[in-house]
């Protein structure tokens, strides 16, 4: 995969999130560079999804910054959103399209890259299935497609929310390769998850919400 | 200096206890001024040639009018500075805005139909003023049931923000467009209702009330926002404090 | 971010929006099927002397689209909340009120057009004269966008929450007055043969105003609702 | 200007007192609101501080 990486960090400053009254987490600072990934560990409800939409932008912190290459990544807005990809809860795939409809859309919201669609359905082994209804295909599948989508932007950090969910032994192992494979050629990866993520040679930092 | 008061001011705390020592400066005063103004509209000002003393209520329906289109510019503003930069205490004086505009609207409104009684011999007329204030009234709702929907708090502040922006900038269309409609479906029965040619001893009333409604909407503004206050800031050691104490 | 791939994101996510509605064929009629019964529902309603449905059916008429309009307007953000392509809206490279038009854009023409097209049929329906229903036409062609762009601004803000639908009326009818009173009003002057220029440019800059303005509100409404 | 005279409103009494009246009525109502608000509130958190106290004992 010839993604270009720019040596931008994405860095997180005393940042601070309250939910209910309740302070899910406070003066939280970590720095993630090219090529290393960050691993949320945390009981359900400590506030991973909701640290992983701040970094996106999607949610505002109650204190603190986050920053992408030195500047605050509301600043920044599409700018930031160029160079990132996130995943969550939910696919982000329209069940009423096909495959390659949805991976068209998804190439045309970000920064194409020179990867074919069919290309990048094959990475996540849905060769095959390129016409059939999104609807019809399984859980496992829809989530794969869901993963898919990072293939065909050209995005240096990657924030996925709980990827392996409805994934079998063997998805979980094709989508581990894609994430290794991006992070050694340079890529960044912020992840939760409660299966182990087995990453090769990349520098992992692990930060637990609930410690 | 001013960036300092400004810092120590955005604190809630020091928000709540300075709006505190505020609410009675500014309820005084607009109590007497309500008292001279009543005296001056009620005792002093001549009957009117036309309407007799029904006009007397102009001295309540022309001010809250007023007030009507004055919070709901100043609940704009502040929810922009709010939405903008983020700061809490705009947020809470927008919100706290919200109820009280919508009672002045309402006001507005009852006095303006019962004022038209005697004249028309109906309780609503579709006079140009009249239906934009009940316009303005379903858009202070929009507001309100709009805040409580929203159950995070912040989320609210920034939604009803936006919201205001809209309809602040939907009012003058909406005024222009009923007083175009008005002008032209104009029954030939109703009259223009228009307020008596003012002479000074209506002025001066009138003026009265008007300051008095504002300094009323200054100092329930600030109790309402100190009630959001409380809210939002529940858990942090002052409010706890507090609780024990009262 | 170069303008040329920002067209094609505009273009593709119409055309994707386009697909789907007709994927979804039968509920494309819903508007249409709703602007026609409300209509035909007055007649009974007030009975048939020509004479009176002739005066009332320019306000009778626009009331019903108005509200067919924000009938179907409350879908155009809500099944991309639902299955999560909303966020990435939020997250794409592209400014989001271009890509917040193009799904206004393409709610119009699922939605707004049909009724532009039907309009005919119940004027004729209602008995207003030939030109009057011309200028029918006319005020909904730039009437119906201006329904759309301000019921948009609407759904953003309630899109997060359970029952949105019962606030998003409240929100929406009071900022919907303007455009009521100066195309009914359009519509009626043209039945007495009057020139409705002033009308229709009336319509026309509500049109040019809330094209340049909701989409920055919606986006805003959006971010707020999402966060 | 009597008081009986002043009180006949010159035959309108009952439409500007009703008026006045039902301003006086709004008005107080939104004072009071905010205050009885502001006394539940410190209840509220008073009891709840309560509560946790006992909880934690």
């Amino acid at each position: 995969m010839t993604q270009s990486k720019d040596t931008a960090a994405l860095a997180a400053h005393a940042l601070e999130c309250i939910r209910d009254d309740r302070t899910l987490f406070s003066n939280l600072d970590f720095r993630l560079e090219a090529g290393s990934a960050l691993i949320l560990e945390g009981r359900n409800g400590s506030g991973k999804t909701s640290l992983l939409r701040i970094l996106c932008g999607i949610r505002l912190p109650d204190a603190g910054t986050v920053t992408w290459g030195d500047t605050a990544i509301d600043k920044l807005g599409p700018d930031y959103h160029m160079h990132m990809a996130y995943i969550g809860h939910r696919d982000g795939i329209k069940l009423d399209l096909t495959p390659l409809e949805n991976l068209a859309m998804a190439r045309a919201l970000g920064m194409p890259n020179d990867i074919t669609l069919e290309a990048a359905l094959a990475k996540v082994d849905l060769a095959g299935y390129e016409d059939v209804l999104t609807r019809n295909l399984s859980a496992g599948q829809q989530r794969r497609l869901a993963l898919a989508r990072l293939l065909v932007t050209d995005t240096s950090l990657w924030i996925l929310d709980e990827p392996f969910t409805s994934l079998d032994v063997h998805g979980i192992s094709v989508i581990e390769e894609l994430l290794d494979a991006h992070t050694t050629s340079g890529g960044m990866l912020a992840v939760t998850s409660h299966h182990a993520v087995n990453l090769q040679n990349t520098t992992v930092q692990r930060i637990n919400l609930s410690a | 200096m001013f960036n300092n008061f400004f810092h120590r001011m955005a604190s809630p705390k020091h928000f709540y206890r300075l709006a505190g020592i505020l609410i009675p400066w500014l309820a005084v005063p607009c109590l007497l001024l309500t008292l001279a103004g009543l005296y001056y509209g009620l005792v002093k000002a001549p009957p009117d040639y036309q309407q007799g003393d029904s006009y007397r209520i102009m001295f309540i329906h022309v001010p809250a009018a007023w007030m009507s289109m004055f919070i709901y510019v100043v609940m704009a503003g502040a929810g922009a500075i709010g939405l903008i930069w983020r700061i809490k205490l705009a947020e809470m004086v927008a919100i706290s805005s919200a109820p009280i505009g919508a009672s002045f609207t309402f006001l507005a409104l009852v006095t303006g139909s019962i004022w038209g009684k005697p004249m028309w011999g109906t309780w609503w007329v579709w006079d140009a003023r009249l239906t934009s204030e009940l316009i303005l009234l379903f858009l202070y709702l929009g507001v309100i049931a709009l805040n409580n929907a929203i159950d995070d708090k912040r989320m609210a502040a920034r939604a009803v923000a936006i919201l205001a922006l809209v309809g602040v900038i939907n009012i003058p269309i909406i005024h222009y467009s009923v007083e175009w409609w008005n002008t032209l479906h104009q029954g030939p029965t109703v009259t223009k209702f228009d307020k008596p040619s003012i002479h000074l001893s209506m002025l001066i009333p009138l003026l009265l009330m008007a300051v008095a409604f504002k300094l009323y909407y200054a100092f329930v503004v600030l109790m309402r926002a100190r009630c959001e206050v409380l809210d939002r800031e529940r858990n942090s050691g002052w409010v706890k404090e507090l609780a024990e104490k009262t | 971010m170069n303008s040329d791939s920002l067209t094609r994101a505009f273009v593709i996510l119409i055309r994707r929006d386009l697909m789907l509605a007709v994927r979804h064929r039968a509920e494309m009629a819903n508007p249409i099927l709703f602007f026609v019964l409300v209509t035909s529902l007055f007649p009974l309603g007030i009975g048939a002397n020509p004479a009176l449905l002739q005066a009332v059916a320019p306000g009778v008429i626009w009331v019903a689209a108005l509200l067919a309009a924000l009938l179907s307007i409350e879908n155009v953000f809500r099944s991309d909340f639902e299955d999560g392509s909303l966020e990435q809206y939020l997250l794409s490279s592209h400014p989001l009120s271009v890509l917040v038009l193009a799904k206004i854009t393409a709610h119009w023409l699922v939605t707004g057009l049909p009724l532009l097209l039907i309009s005919p049929l119940l004027g004729i329906l209602m008995g207003l004269p030939v030109d009057a229903i011309k200028i029918l036409f006319i005020t909904l062609l730039l009437g119906t966008p201006v329904l759309s762009l301000i019921g948009a601004v609407g759904v953003a803000l309630t899109v997060g929450l359970r029952k949105g639908g019962m606030i998003l009326s409240l929100l929406v009818l009071p900022l919907y007055v303007p455009v009521l009173i100066f195309a009914s009003s359009a519509v009626d002057t043209a039945a007495t043969g009057l020139p409705v220029t002033a009308h229709l440019s009336l319509i026309a800059a509500l049109l040019l105003l809330a094209l340049s303005l909701s989409p920055f509100a919606t986006a805003a409404a959006l971010r707020v609702s999402l966060s | 200007m009597n008081l009986e005279e002043f009180f006949n409103m010159g035959g309108y009494a009952v439409y500007v007192w009703s008026s006045y009246g039902i301003a006086l009525l709004v008005l107080l109502v939104n004072i009071i609101a905010p205050l009885r608000q502001r006394k539940k509130l410190l209840h509220g958190i008073a009891a709840t501080a309560r509560r946790r106290a006992r909880r934690n004992a």
